[in-house]
């Protein structure tokens, strides 16, 4: 059930998004996001909203594609990364994910540069923020039509 | 040199020879008030220096504290939060009962030391001495089962549902069981790290129970409904 | 038809009771509409869209959409990996307001400069444009006429706007965002070796045993390289990681040797090193004496500001900067013993244990060192000296061109090396390290492109900031920009770059794929096709020259700027563009279109379509009946071929995931001017310097000079802007992917909790940041990533909404023209 | 077998208000004689709801939709008396709102 319950989660998510403002009105000619087209007067100040905060929900983001690296369902702030500790594989590393009930990294990243397997995590994925990046509460400034690849239908020979 | 020396003995004879023979010139009630009122001005006086040296702007009064890790602090939630309810230096690092607070302080005149011959006047010197004194803090608060983090963050208080799924899940297991303390898990919360190869984390289960139980309610949740839907399955 | 949940749910059960079963359900039983077929997703190879870096990353289509990205495990480059940026590749394409039609400002039906952006078709756009620069061309001349382009242009673009420019228009008022990215290193590396762009390669990464960032951020600006530098180091304990920096940020957190110096001292602490090598006997003589030559560079050459500037007319060396006067070993041993431990520690407030750690590095024989450097380094009024003086490090010790002996400047864009520096496209540069003020050079580009002599234009034409300063003074009335948002990336914006785009004289032009700051700030915004939307090839920073195919086609109207550019040449003739002289002396060119002139001249049409296999779609070779993109590479690879840039031939790129130049019998080169490596270094010669006529490499003594703005009692803060790992550049890629918005929605000032208590801000309050310049409000960070020293904060430029290049300063490097993005003087109080 | 008590889930989920029509599909695996097998799966495919999805030697792989479970249990005991079956087991029932699709 879970591939068809997380294949519903898609369109829904897809529906939320094009509700969300469009940036090209009906005629074409661009519309002001501020964020993405500067103000109305490039020239003059906008106000600055506040800083959005994390998304601490624990809840698992479906990926847009298989490949792509999922993103971090809570927050990282002060989260130390650096060549002394890791506090993320404090809990993703396998030995520690029984006492933390993190998921455990994934088996790409014990392969190194020559694809050879090693006992722990890959020396090169040691900074996790490299790929796997929290998200904050902001709401999307303009639709991204892209579409997942189980919606797009094969055309009829 | 010699002269002070010479000046503080005769000083001290002259004191004993004073105190040792029954007073002639004073009533006895006029010597005891005058030893309680000089005793109090004593303490006073002795808890006051006390409470000086207990205060952040005493701690960081230093470069070496000021320079690594207040700075440090100043980015942590401990410095700056949503309540505006922060921690000073002496809060996470002095205990508040008295004796042992002495006792810290006795310690405490080794630091003097450490400032007088410069152990660690440069970042250079500290980032080496860092983890043999995170050592040391981190023995301390084990011993006293983290006395100073209780202080302000009592076990019993703790609102689990204000707390992460998985937060709740490890205090309710670990910390309210009494299986851990507050700084097994919970180390570099206010200061950088040293290196921690071969130090693992709270939550890494003791070899004997490595395997035995998984903490993954989640997983077993969703095991239980698969189960409910289905009996049949796997028959 | 399409699967309704409960006949998705039958089948699922079907195949449940199958599996107990042990019955094998055969494909077509598969839940899946159409059967597996409809499963199948075509991949391709093509280098990432964004930094210079060159990841290979493989491209999923199905029916004409890109749905999935992942790394090339391939690719030499990332081996698999990819960045964050790079996993969402797949969704730069799709923002919602793509520009899918030309859109010209009109009032009443016809262009105003003060009109409304009005959808039109590509006739009009071309035709109103070609009016325009008619118009400039006859009333001030080509130096009227510029055009900005970028290193994100795909080679044959580079290549065909250079030609259009020079050999068309007969302007070299050509200049790419490359100026503000790597114009200092690119004039470094000629003034040192004679040739441009880094002797080593990636492959240093595994060889190496200390790497020193000077003021490059890899963590967050290169991660792939920096998966690499991190491999080496976690995986061989005895490697060093030393990080320079004007404030600690996530690539301090690998330093062994981390090191937090006063913005503009860096120039104090190679010079002490320098000193350091030679003080303690560490040169390495025999290299010295054989493989280079010292020089004195001049001194106090000024800011590159406007030349009535107080700075500039008080400057005695302003007049001529690069100049440089022979020296020998001795002077330059006197010229660098002022810069002591002492002295520097003092300058530039770093301790001396780290200082003299830092200089071990590089004077130790026996450690392998690495520098890596990019907008650090290159963003600086003195940035070209700052190249040089690493160079120097890498010359006295001997560590260079070979494995793990590397400088290697690092590349902000993927194609600042392949199209604005090999191709040429900066305002004095021709192809292969050509120049135009070199008349032989004018003659052989001449001759490849079979134009007249004396088509080429020998002035030097305005350079980026020049270029925003004479569009304001009204000298420059036609400007075209080309896959690049100057708006937000340029210095001084509101006193220079806006004011001149909105110049009643002005005719300003646009090509983008979305509606930036810049288009809406032009008079005709042209829908521009992007990434694997047309045939591209890039050149990374390691020399290494990769393509890829057209994929998916672009929405709309959109059409790539190589088609822009040859469709616009159609509507000029010679007649109208040339001088009646040069006309009279090749009669055989009258009448001649631009297009036939530049694009079928025999050379650049010599490929028919059926050189292009039959399912790749190509747009621009099928709309001028000729495969485009090949002969545009093939005569422009007659530039290099034979003199130390030779490239492959063309249909070879598209088969493997890039070569490294010079490429000589098929095989690429990984460190050039060694012996072994390099093919142009002959049997006996060990190492040679070949780009310069004696064979040596130059050691430049100059000195360290204090930046154009300091801090003081009115604007009492450095100010430092730059990038953040998630977005790239102006953001207008990556602020329309979701999930990379939602990691970091905006910019935002950060700073030491210290200096906000002073002014009375809390973490995360509203804030004016203001310079003599300009300001801008944002919000306070004193938490995040970026951890400032006092007296400095940093602020990204990704953000639309808070265009920070407001408030920065318009002084460049007097050698190199490129801005110092990296030191101004602000004041911030609470909004 | 499932009951329409509702369970404990649905009693803290509250779903054992909606009174929204629903449907229950199931599917199981009947086990048949070899030589009987061509003519069972033609009288399966014959009774109403049942749908024949696989097949091997020996065993028929049918899914079935009723209106609750207990038509489906009335149902996969109807087909274990045919002759030839040697026995019917459910392995899988979900029970879904109606989406009239």
């Amino acid at each position: 059930m879970k591939g068809l319950s997380s294949a519903l989660a898609g369109v829904v998510f897809g529906g939320s998004l094009i509700f969300a403002a469009v940036a090209l009105s009906a005629d074409g000619t661009p519309q002001i996001v501020p964020r993405l087209t500067g103000g109305g007067q490039p020239m003059t100040d906008n106000q600055a909203p506040p800083l959005p905060r994390p998304i601490t929900d624990d809840v698992r983001k479906m990926r847009n594609y298989p490949e792509q690296p999922p993103i971090i369902p809570h927050s990282i702030e002060n989260y130390q990364l650096t060549l002394k500790t890791n506090r993320c594989l404090d809990c993703h590393r396998r030995q520690f994910t029984e006492g933390s009930g993190a998921p455990m990294i994934s088996i790409t990243h014990f392969m190194n540069r020559d694809g050879q397997v090693l006992a722990d995590v890959t020396p090169r994925r040691y900074f996790c923020t490299e790929c796997h990046v929290p998200q904050t509460d902001a709401k999307p400034l303009v639709p991204n039509t892209f579409e997942d690849m189980v919606h797009i239908k094969k055309a009829k020979p | 040199m010699r002269g002070i020396i010479d000046r503080l003995k005769n000083y001290l004879f002259w004191f004993w020879h004073l105190i040792s023979r029954p007073s002639a010139y004073l009533s006895l009630g006029g010597l005891t008030l005058g030893g309680f009122i000089f005793g109090v001005l004593f303490w006073g006086a002795f808890n006051t220096g006390l409470e000086l040296t207990n205060t952040e702007k005493f701690c960081t009064s230093c470069h070496e504290m000021h320079d690594n890790v207040f700075q440090e602090l100043q980015r942590t939630v401990h410095f700056s939060n949503r309540s505006g309810v922060r921690a000073t230096c002496p809060d996470c690092h002095v205990p508040h009962e008295w004796t042992a607070k002495i006792a810290r302080k006795m310690q405490a005149s080794k630091e003097v030391w450490g400032k007088i011959f410069g152990t660690v006047s440069t970042r250079q010197k500290f980032l080496n001495m860092r983890l043999e004194l995170a050592k040391h803090e981190w023995a301390r608060m084990k011993a006293n089962d983290s006395l100073e983090c209780r202080n302000c963050h009592s076990a019993i208080a703790m609102n689990f549902t204000k707390q992460t799924r998985r937060a709740a899940e490890i205090h309710a297991r670990f910390l309210v069981s009494g299986e851990r303390t507050c700084i097994d898990c919970h180390k570099g919360i206010a200061h950088e790290l040293p290196d921690m190869t071969g130090v693992e984390p709270g939550w890494r289960e003791p070899p004997e129970l490595r395997g035995k139980e998984s903490l993954r309610r989640g997983e077993q949740e969703e095991l239980g409904a698969l189960s409910s839907r289905n009996p049949n399955i796997g028959r | 038809m399409k699967l309704s949940r409960r006949d998705m749910l039958k089948s699922h059960a079907a195949a449940i009771a199958a599996g107990v079963a042990n019955i094998t359900v055969p494909a077509a039983a598969q839940p899946v509409e159409g059967g597996v077929g409809s499963l199948e997703i075509q991949w391709s190879k093509a280098p990432c869209r964004f930094c210079g870096t060159g990841c290979g990353v493989m491209v999923g289509v199905k029916e004409g959409k890109v749905v999935a990205t992942h790394g090339d495990t391939l690719a030499e480059v990332n081996r698999g990996l990819n960045c964050i940026k790079g996993y969402f590749l797949s969704k730069i394409m799709y923002g919602g307001d793509r520009l899918t039609t030309p859109l010209l400002r009109k009032k009443n039906g016809v262009y105003t400069k003060d009109g409304e952006f009005t959808p039109v078709g590509w006739d009009e756009a071309f035709d109103v444009m070609a009016a325009q620069a008619k118009k400039t061309l006859k009333a001030k001349g080509p130096t009227a006429i510029g055009m900005f382009g970028s290193g994100q242009w795909t080679i044959w673009e580079g290549y065909a706007a250079t030609k259009l420019m020079r050999a068309g228009f007969r302007s070299n008022n050509l200049d790419p965002n490359a100026r503000h990215c790597m114009a200092s290193a690119a004039y470094a590396f000629m003034r040192t070796f004679g040739m441009d762009e880094p002797m080593g390669c990636y492959d240093d990464f595994e060889a190496a045993d200390a790497f020193v960032l000077w003021g490059s951020n890899m963590a967050e600006m290169h991660p792939i390289l920096w998966t690499r530098l991190t491999d080496r180091r976690l995986s061989h304990p005895h490697v060093k990681v030393a990080v320079l920096s004007t404030f600690t940020n996530r690539s301090s957190d690998l330093a062994d040797i981390p090191i937090v110096f006063k913005p503009g001292t860096d120039l104090a602490i190679l010079n002490y090193i320098a000193n350091h090598i030679i003080s303690t006997g560490r040169v390495n003589q025999d290299f010295v004496n054989k493989h280079t030559s010292f020089v004195k560079g001049a001194v106090d050459i000024g800011y590159g500001l406007r030349a009535e500037h107080p700075l500039q007319t008080k400057a005695k060396g302003a007049a001529d900067p690069g100049a440089m006067q022979p020296i020998d070993f001795e002077a330059y041993a006197r010229f660098v013993k002022d810069y002591t431990l002492d002295n520097v520690s003092k300058l530039s407030g770093v301790e001396r244990g780290f200082l003299q750690e830092l200089a071990e590095l590089y004077a130790d024989p026996k450690r392998k060192v690495m520098s890596l450097w990019t907008m650090g380094f290159n963003q600086h009024v003195r940035g070209v000296w700052a190249n040089q003086l690493v160079y120097n490090l890498h010359l006295l010790t001997g560590k260079i061109s070979e494995p793990g002996n590397s400088p290697f400047s690092l590349t902000g864009q993927p194609s600042a090396c392949g199209t604005a520096r090999e191709v040429g496209t900066f305002a004095h540069r021709l192809p292969a390290d050509m120049t135009v003020t070199n008349l032989a050079h004018r003659k052989h580009a001449e001759e490849i492109w079979r134009v007249p002599t004396g088509t080429i234009p020998e002035k030097p034409g305005y350079h980026a900031v020049e270029q925003d300063r004479m569009l304001r003074d009204g000298k420059l009335n036609f400007y075209w920009i080309q896959v690049n948002n100057n708006l937000q990336a340029a210095p001084n914006s509101s006193r220079e770059t806006y004011p001149g785009y909105r110049n009643p004289d002005n005719f300003i032009v646009v090509s983008d794929a979305y509606p930036t700051v810049t288009a809406l700030a032009a008079d005709l915004i042209l829908p521009a096709a992007m990434w694997v939307e047309k045939e591209g090839a890039y050149g990374n920073a390691e020399r290494r020259t990769h393509f890829w195919r057209q994929l998916v086609n672009a929405p709309g109207e959109a059409r790539s700027d190589l088609w822009q550019l040859m469709e616009f040449s159609k509507r000029f003739i010679t007649d109208e563009v040339w001088p009646s002289e040069l006309l009279a002396a090749n009669p055989n060119y009258r009448g001649k279109s631009l297009f036939d002139v530049l694009f079928r001249n025999g050379s650049v049409d010599r490929f028919p379509l059926t050189e292009l296999p039959a399912e790749v779609e190509n747009q621009e070779s099928k709309s001028f009946g000729f495969y485009v993109q090949k002969g545009l590479f093939e005569e422009y690879a007659g530039f290099g071929r034979g003199h130390g840039h030779d490239l492959a031939p063309f249909d070879s790129y598209h088969e493997g995931r890039g070569l490294r130049w010079p490429v000589v019998n098929g095989k690429e080169t990984r460190w050039r001017y060694r012996e072994g490596y390099d093919p142009y270094v002959k049997p006996g010669q060990g190492v040679h310097f070949y780009g310069q006529p004696d064979g040596k490499a130059k050691i430049l003594a100059v000195p360290y000079e204090p930046p154009a703005e300091s801090p003081d009692k009115d604007y009492d803060i450095w100010l430092v802007t730059g990038r953040v790992l998630e977005h790239w550049h102006s953001g207008s890629m990556t602020m329309r992917v979701p999930e990379l918005y939602k990691a970091f929605p905006g910019a935002r000032c950060f700073m030491h909790a210290e200096d906000a208590r002073a002014r009375g801000i809390n973490n995360g309050a509203e804030i004016r940041l203001i310079s003599r310049r300009g300001e801008i409000r944002t919000r306070v960070d004193t938490q995040g990533r970026n951890r400032m020293p006092r007296g400095v904060v940093f602020v990204p430029w990704f953000d639309a909404s808070q265009l920070i290049n407001k408030t920065t300063l318009d002084a460049t490097d007097p050698i190199s023209k490129q801005t110092d993005f990296k030191k101004c003087a602000v004041k911030i109080v609470p909004a | 077998m499932k009951s329409n008590r509702p369970t404990r889930r649905n009693l803290l989920t509250g779903r054992f208000m909606d009174e929204q029509p629903t449907i229950h599909i199931s599917s199981a695996v009947v086990s048949v004689l070899p030589q009987r097998c061509e003519h069972v799966s033609q009288l399966l495919s014959e009774i109403s709801g049942v749908e024949v999805h696989h097949r091997s030697a020996s065993k028929i792989v049918i899914v079935i939709e009723g209106p609750d479970s207990g038509v489906l249990g009335g149902t996969l005991a109807e087909i274990a008396s045919l002759s030839g079956v040697l026995s019917a087991n459910m392995v899988f029932e979900q029970r879904l709102a109606d989406l009239g699709t």
